[in-house]
């Protein structure tokens, strides 16, 4: 087993097996990880297929290329398949699951049976949801407002909430991995505050993800007993409140955000770091925010409800705590931007993607506010203006850094390079693409359009037509790096165990790593990014 | 309505200047930092590229002052939009003491308007202008979202408790009404229009006795209650053809003919069970306290005026005679 | 005994760490599982009090009470378990644990009979539904008091007297107490199933020997899963049964 | 491996306090009042919670961690629980349901709210 410490090993996590029980019965953190990556990326292209189509429907006010229950079918496919099936396990259940144990210097996650479980039921939940749209499609809307969905709808409102449900525990179990791995399997020396970001990013969000996941789990048990045994707990012919269904549904959904943008956070932190060659400005207060954007989620979800019927004085409250959201969030974008300051800064494409996120992370931060503040929200709520905010905020800020995070990691998790000249004109048309499609929503909205509209009036053809051809630029711009990542696997020159010159425990493993990470258990000895300007001070990172 | 490029909706409501007022200060918030950002993002990037040199005497790793007014400046910031914002949203939730109060009863997917005076409008809002209005609203089965962009205002309607609405709109014209709340297939078509007129007209206009003819509105009814889906003159009509028939005979199902005067055309439009015209199936809805004695009088007014089709395919259409 | 150590962990001492802060935090997700359900009850229960009232007089007290001993009986149970477990006397421990395994099924019987009781009244919510004042109590004769729906009677639309009176408003809410009823014990039972197939693996495991000192890791994680499901029903049984 | 486990007689102590605190919560139903009784009863539950808690489920003998995670769902629901409370206690009074044009124009709209709010329809309200 003993094998060369850079040179690519003979016996790594990849060539450990090659059938496919030895993939589908894996318990190797890093096969799961792959298992996942493979998953999503279908479901993100199905999510992105459905979106073309009614994009394109949407080139005319009219509604005539699809009709509307087919419309309403698609823009729901589009919300569940993208939020419950790729954003929210993204970046936890692939970039996480693959460098959570690396960057700790453990050799597994702390239940690696459980974290194969939660790949099954991810898929179990996924197979609910493609069912359900191969039989005929749900019309909810992936928020699945009651008596809507469990009453008037007819479609399978069933199957998609079950898919919903089930993929709600496969992110309870790895939330729960991670918490307890974080906990228990620090390599020797490695303090909290000497963690990386990333990990701290993927703490914080499995904090939400066992808090929260469960709430939202529990409203759509019961639009379940409403649909399926007239156990009518939301019903309004029983007196029952469909507010409560959406209190519930937020507490989650509300957070979920944050589960979906801030392992991206935890990415930028890292790419940041290496690519400026310094250590992340302000680290303590970039790791705290973390937490508090994690435990502050959980305060703000009335903003959902301001027009709801909900309560006056709740609005006034949640509107408050939900402007509290804004100073974390500001302290990462102003640490991140500080961090290159007098670094050694490279454009490679992780670095651009990172710079992409901070940019359209603020963006849209900046236009959540918009969202909190009460008066402007009763304007813009369920408006294209909301649209354009949260994919600022999801396809923006989760995707540019799940994308920036793989071109990365990419190295250390096939041993391979990627093109970087590809990398660079993908990430900048990524850029473009993205912002040519979702701009024109914030003026749209803010002009009163409102969203799940299957036509529209005339006066806002312009802004459509202009988001249908940024939506075609960002659909070739996300296709290109699937090609050149699949073409890398042969074809990309060999990476060293540490090609970016990068810090952090992972970098001491093999590329790819071999399956039990480490030969032997690492110690550490300094703090998280002692990169080249620190080298004189501290002591770099020993491999005992 | 529809004038070119614009950046936000016409304001024709009270508090529609002040919220936007509070937007332009967020769209300047955000410029500011946005480009901010970006030029840092930038300078840095050039500045310190990897291969140039430049001046990089090591800063600290962390700066409690920089941290603190990083903290401190976003807090202010939003606590300025936050004050602002529940100033304005205080005062449009509440009710002036002098509001009239509307009816609005959302339904898949239409809007159904009740006025205080008796007058019933689907899909159409008339108001007058600087008088407060208070919306009492309530859905019959699933949410809807009552929105006029113009008067910056929007509030769900939900099954089974009332929720309410209160806008003073300041500007005569027509705007658009939106439902927000995503209820069904055909929720993009639960549109319709806010009219909002001067005093007198509004008050001619709900006394119905306006200076207009009655088949004016009497063909407005017409179109809202969308008698034209199955009374029209095309081949397959579910229910009988109107064009022309004030005044001919009609032959009914049970075998007996009637005059097609004002009181026949009353009772058919109140309770069309009463006579049902040969060849046709008893399918109309009974629009007894629906319609105000009012509107049948406009609507019988209108189904005077329409032509008589050329030819009539049916058999049993016996008012092709002159 | 280092042979119970998984390949990924240091030493027993993680591994038993590790697993015992896994279930905690397991049960944490659990306590916002059942917490989304309490949730409701608050609402519903701070909208319409006098409907949880009445529908908590038609719940059975003593079967209620008996119920609850009988699973404070059974954690006892399994904290002995735990305990002769961790002293070295695995199959004492799998004697208490078929004990704690007994009460379980004894309090799922005691629950079945009160569904059974429910579909006999028509306590279950949907089309069935009905409910009669408690005054009438149980003795009430079916259809007497009973305030039905006839949709023939409603020409036009005009209420008819009864179809809005208040026991049949106060109807509908109570089948919103049941529907809550239904939910939360239905999913409590639920629980319990998933508990007494739990222990009965681990009290298998106990018998032939497994643990020890050692290692009795299996023992005290599945016996805070149990215990959890307890404490659940120690917060049902006043908000369902007693409500005054 | 130190194994801190809660030896049997403080299992038999407990349970019979347990025992106790049931029997007290029965008998506490009897309080005709229901903010009071809610109170006694969600307090006694809670005593009963701890006990089981701290001692059947050996929290005693945990470490700090495993005490913030045994808090952190408890704590979790508080949250839930207070903020959605502070929409529902704060809503207006339900609605003044007046005999307005609606009620007698469209009263089939009405049903679902006549049947939450028959006080609002008084017979002899009819088309």
């Amino acid at each position: 087993m003993t094998t060369e410490l850079l040179a690519p090993p003979e016996r790594n996590y990849l060539s450990a097996g090659y059938t496919a029980r030895s993939w589908l019965l894996t318990v190797d953190h890093k096969r799961i990880a792959i298992l996942y990556m493979v998953s999503i990326t279908l479901f993100f292209f199905v999510g992105g297929a459905a979106a073309v189509l009614f994009r394109l429907e949407l080139m005319t006010p009219e509604g005539d290329l699809v009709i509307s229950e087919t419309y309403n079918k698609l823009f729901t496919l589009h919300g569940i398949v993208m939020i419950f099936l790729f954003l929210i396990p993204a970046v936890p259940a692939v970039l996480g699951n693959f460098l959570v144990p690396l960057m700790i210097g453990a050799r597994d996650l702390a239940f690696p049976r459980i974290n194969l479980l939660s790949w099954y039921l991810f898929m179990l939940g996924g197979a609910l949801v493609m069912w359900s749209t191969f039989v005929g499609g749900v019309d909810t809307g992936w928020t699945f407002y009651t008596p809507y969905s469990s009453t008037y709808a007819n479609t399978n409102v069933m199957l998609a909430a079950l898919g919903a449900f089930v993929t709600g525990f496969s992110s309870i179990l790895t939330g729960l991995n991670f918490i307890v791995t974080v906990h228990t399997m620090r390599a020797p020396g490695l303090r909290w505050f000497r963690l990386p970001l990333f990990i701290w990013a993927h703490y914080a969000t499995s904090l939400i993800m066992i808090l929260g996941t469960p709430v939202v789990a529990a409203a759509i048990f019961l639009v379940a007993l409403e649909r399926g045994l007239g156990i009518g707990i939301f019903d309004p012919k029983l007196g029952g409140d469909p507010l409560l269904f959406q209190h519930l549904f937020w507490f989650y959904s509300h957070p979920a955000v944050y589960i979906m943008v801030l392992p991206s956070m935890g990415v930028v932190s890292e790419i940041i770091a290496c690519f400026s060659r310094k250590r992340i400005f302000g680290y303590r207060f970039v790791a705290m925010s973390s937490m508090a954007i994690a435990v502050i989620g959980f305060f703000v979800w009335g903003h959902h409800m301001f027009v709801s019927g909900q309560s006056v004085y709740a609005g006034l409250v949640f509107s408050f705590l939900s402007m509290l959201v804004a100073i974390p969030s500001a302290i990462k974008v102003f640490n991140w931007t500080a961090t290159m300051h007098k670094g050694h800064v490279w454009l490679s494409t992780p670095m651009l993607y990172a710079l992409g996120f901070i940019g359209l992370f603020t963006m849209g931060g900046l236009t959540g506010l918009f969202l909190a503040t009460v008066a402007v929200d009763v304007h813009v709520h369920d408006t294209y203006f909301v649209v354009a905010h949260f994919h600022y905020i999801m396809v923006g800020g989760s995707v540019m850094g799940y994308l920036g995070g793989l071109h990365f990691w990419w190295p250390k998790i096939t041993g391979r390079m990627y093109p970087e000249w590809w990398g660079r004109f993908s990430a900048v048309l990524v850029f473009f693409g993205f912002n040519l499609t979702f701009f024109p929503q914030f003026v749209v909205g803010y002009l009163g359009m409102p969203r799940r509209y299957h036509t529209y009036p005339e006066e806002f053809q312009i802004y459509n037509v202009m988001s249908t051809a940024g939506a075609s630029i960002l659909g070739v711009a996300y296709l290109i790096p699937l090609i050149y990542f699949i073409w890398s696997l042969k074809y990309g020159p060999r990476a060293t165990a540490n090609p970016w010159d990068a810090r952090g425990l992972e970098w001491e493993a093999a590329s790819p790593p071999i399956t039990q990470n480490f030969e032997t258990t690492p110690i550490v000895t300094t703090d998280a990014y002692p990169y080249a300007e620190d080298e004189q001070r501290t002591e770099e990172t020993l491999l005992v | 309505m529809n004038d070119g490029f614009r950046l936000h909706p016409e304001q024709a409501s009270e508090i529609a200047a002040s919220v936007d007022a509070l937007y332009f200060f967020q769209v300047g918030v955000t410029v500011f930092f946005t480009v901010l950002i970006f030029v840092l993002i930038w300078t840095f990037a050039l500045k310190y590229g990897r291969a140039r040199k430049a001046d990089r005497i090591l800063p600290p790793h962390e700066f409690w002052a920089t941290e603190l007014i990083w903290a401190i400046v976003p807090f202010a910031i939003v606590m300025i939009m936050f004050g602002w914002s529940a100033v304005i949203f205080v005062r449009g939730s509440q009710t002036p003491p002098n509001a009239i109060t509307i009816d609005v009863i959302g339904k898949q997917w239409m809007w159904r308007i009740y006025h205080p005076e008796g007058k019933r409008e689907i899909n159409t809002l008339h108001v007058p202008v600087g008088q407060p209005v208070r919306l009492r609203m309530i859905s019959d089965d699933v949410i809807h979202s009552f929105y006029i962009p113009a008067f910056r205002a929007k509030m769900d309607v939900l099954p089974g408790r009332h929720t309410f609405m209160s806008f003073t709109a300041t500007k005569p014209g027509e705007y658009h009404l939106f439902c927000a709340e995503y209820c069904g297939t055909q929720h993009s078509f639960m549109r319709g229009r806010i009219v909002v007129m001067e005093p007198g007209v509004f008050a001619d206009w709900i006394r119905g006795s306006t200076d207009e003819p009655p088949e004016v509105a009497g063909k407005q009814l017409f179109e809202q209650f969308r008698c034209n889906n199955c009374h029209h003159n095309n081949p397959g009509a579910r229910c009988p053809p109107l064009g022309g028939i004030y005044g001919t005979t009609v032959a009914l199902q049970d075998g007996t003919t009637v005059t097609a005067d004002e009181s026949y055309l009353r009772e058919s439009i109140l309770n069309p069970a009463a006579h049902i015209v040969a060849g046709y199936k008893n399918e109309m809805p009974l629009y007894l306290g629906q319609l105000g004695e009012e509107d049948v009088l406009q609507l019988i007014a209108y189904i005077k005026t329409l032509p008589s089709p050329d030819a009539t395919p049916r058999s049993e259409a016996e008012n092709s005679k002159p | 005994m280092t042979g119970h150590v998984a390949h990924h962990f240091d030493d027993a001492e993680q591994q038993f760490h590790a697993a015992n802060l896994g279930m905690w935090i397991f049960l944490a997700t659990e306590v916002m599982f059942f917490g989304s359900l309490f949730a409701a009850y608050t609402a519903y229960r701070y909208m319409f009090p006098e409907a949880f009232v009445a529908g908590s007089h038609s719940l059975d007290v003593v079967m209620g009470t008996i119920n609850t001993a009988v699973l404070l009986l059974s954690s006892l149970f399994v904290a002995l378990a735990v305990n002769a477990a961790a002293t070295n006397r695995s199959r004492a421990a799998a004697g208490f644990l078929v004990g704690a395994i007994v009460m379980g099924v004894v309090f799922l019987g005691i629950k079945a009979v009160e569904y059974a009781d429910k579909f006999a009244h028509n306590h279950v919510p949907g089309a069935h539904f009905q409910f009669h004042r408690e005054s009438e109590g149980e003795h009430a004769v079916d259809g007497e008091h009973h305030v039905s729906v006839n949709e023939s009677a409603i020409p036009g639309g005009d209420f008819q007297a009864g179809h809005n009176s208040p026991d049949r408003t106060l109807e509908k809410r109570v089948e919103l107490f049941f529907s809550l009823y239904f939910a939360m014990t239905g999913l409590h039972a639920l629980h319990m199933v998933i508990g007494v197939v739990l222990l009965g693996i681990v009290a298998y495991q106990a018998w032939r020997g497994a643990y020890s000192q050692t290692y009795f890791t299996p023992v005290e994680v599945s016996g805070l899963y149990w215990h959890f499901v307890d404490i659940v029903w120690v917060f049902l049984f006043p908000l369902l049964y007693l409500i005054r | 491996m130190a194994a801190h486990v809660t030896s049997s007689r403080s299992c038999y102590i407990v349970f019979g306090a347990l025992l106790v605190l049931l029997v007290l919560t029965v008998i506490a139903a009897g309080i005709e009042n229901h903010t009071l009784g809610i109170i006694v009863a969600l307090l006694i539950a809670t005593v009963k919670a701890l006990l089981i808690i701290v001692y059947f489920m050996n929290v005693r003998f945990a470490d700090w961690v495993t005490r913030l995670a045994v808090a952190a769902g408890f704590v979790g629901l508080i949250v839930l629980l207070a903020f959605m409370m502070s929409d529902y206690l704060t809503r207006d009074p339900v609605d003044e349901i007046e005999t307005s044009p609606v009620t007698r124009a469209a009263p089939e709209a009405f049903e679902a709210l006549a049947l939450l709010h028959p006080e609002a329809f008084a017979p002899g309200i009819s088309v």
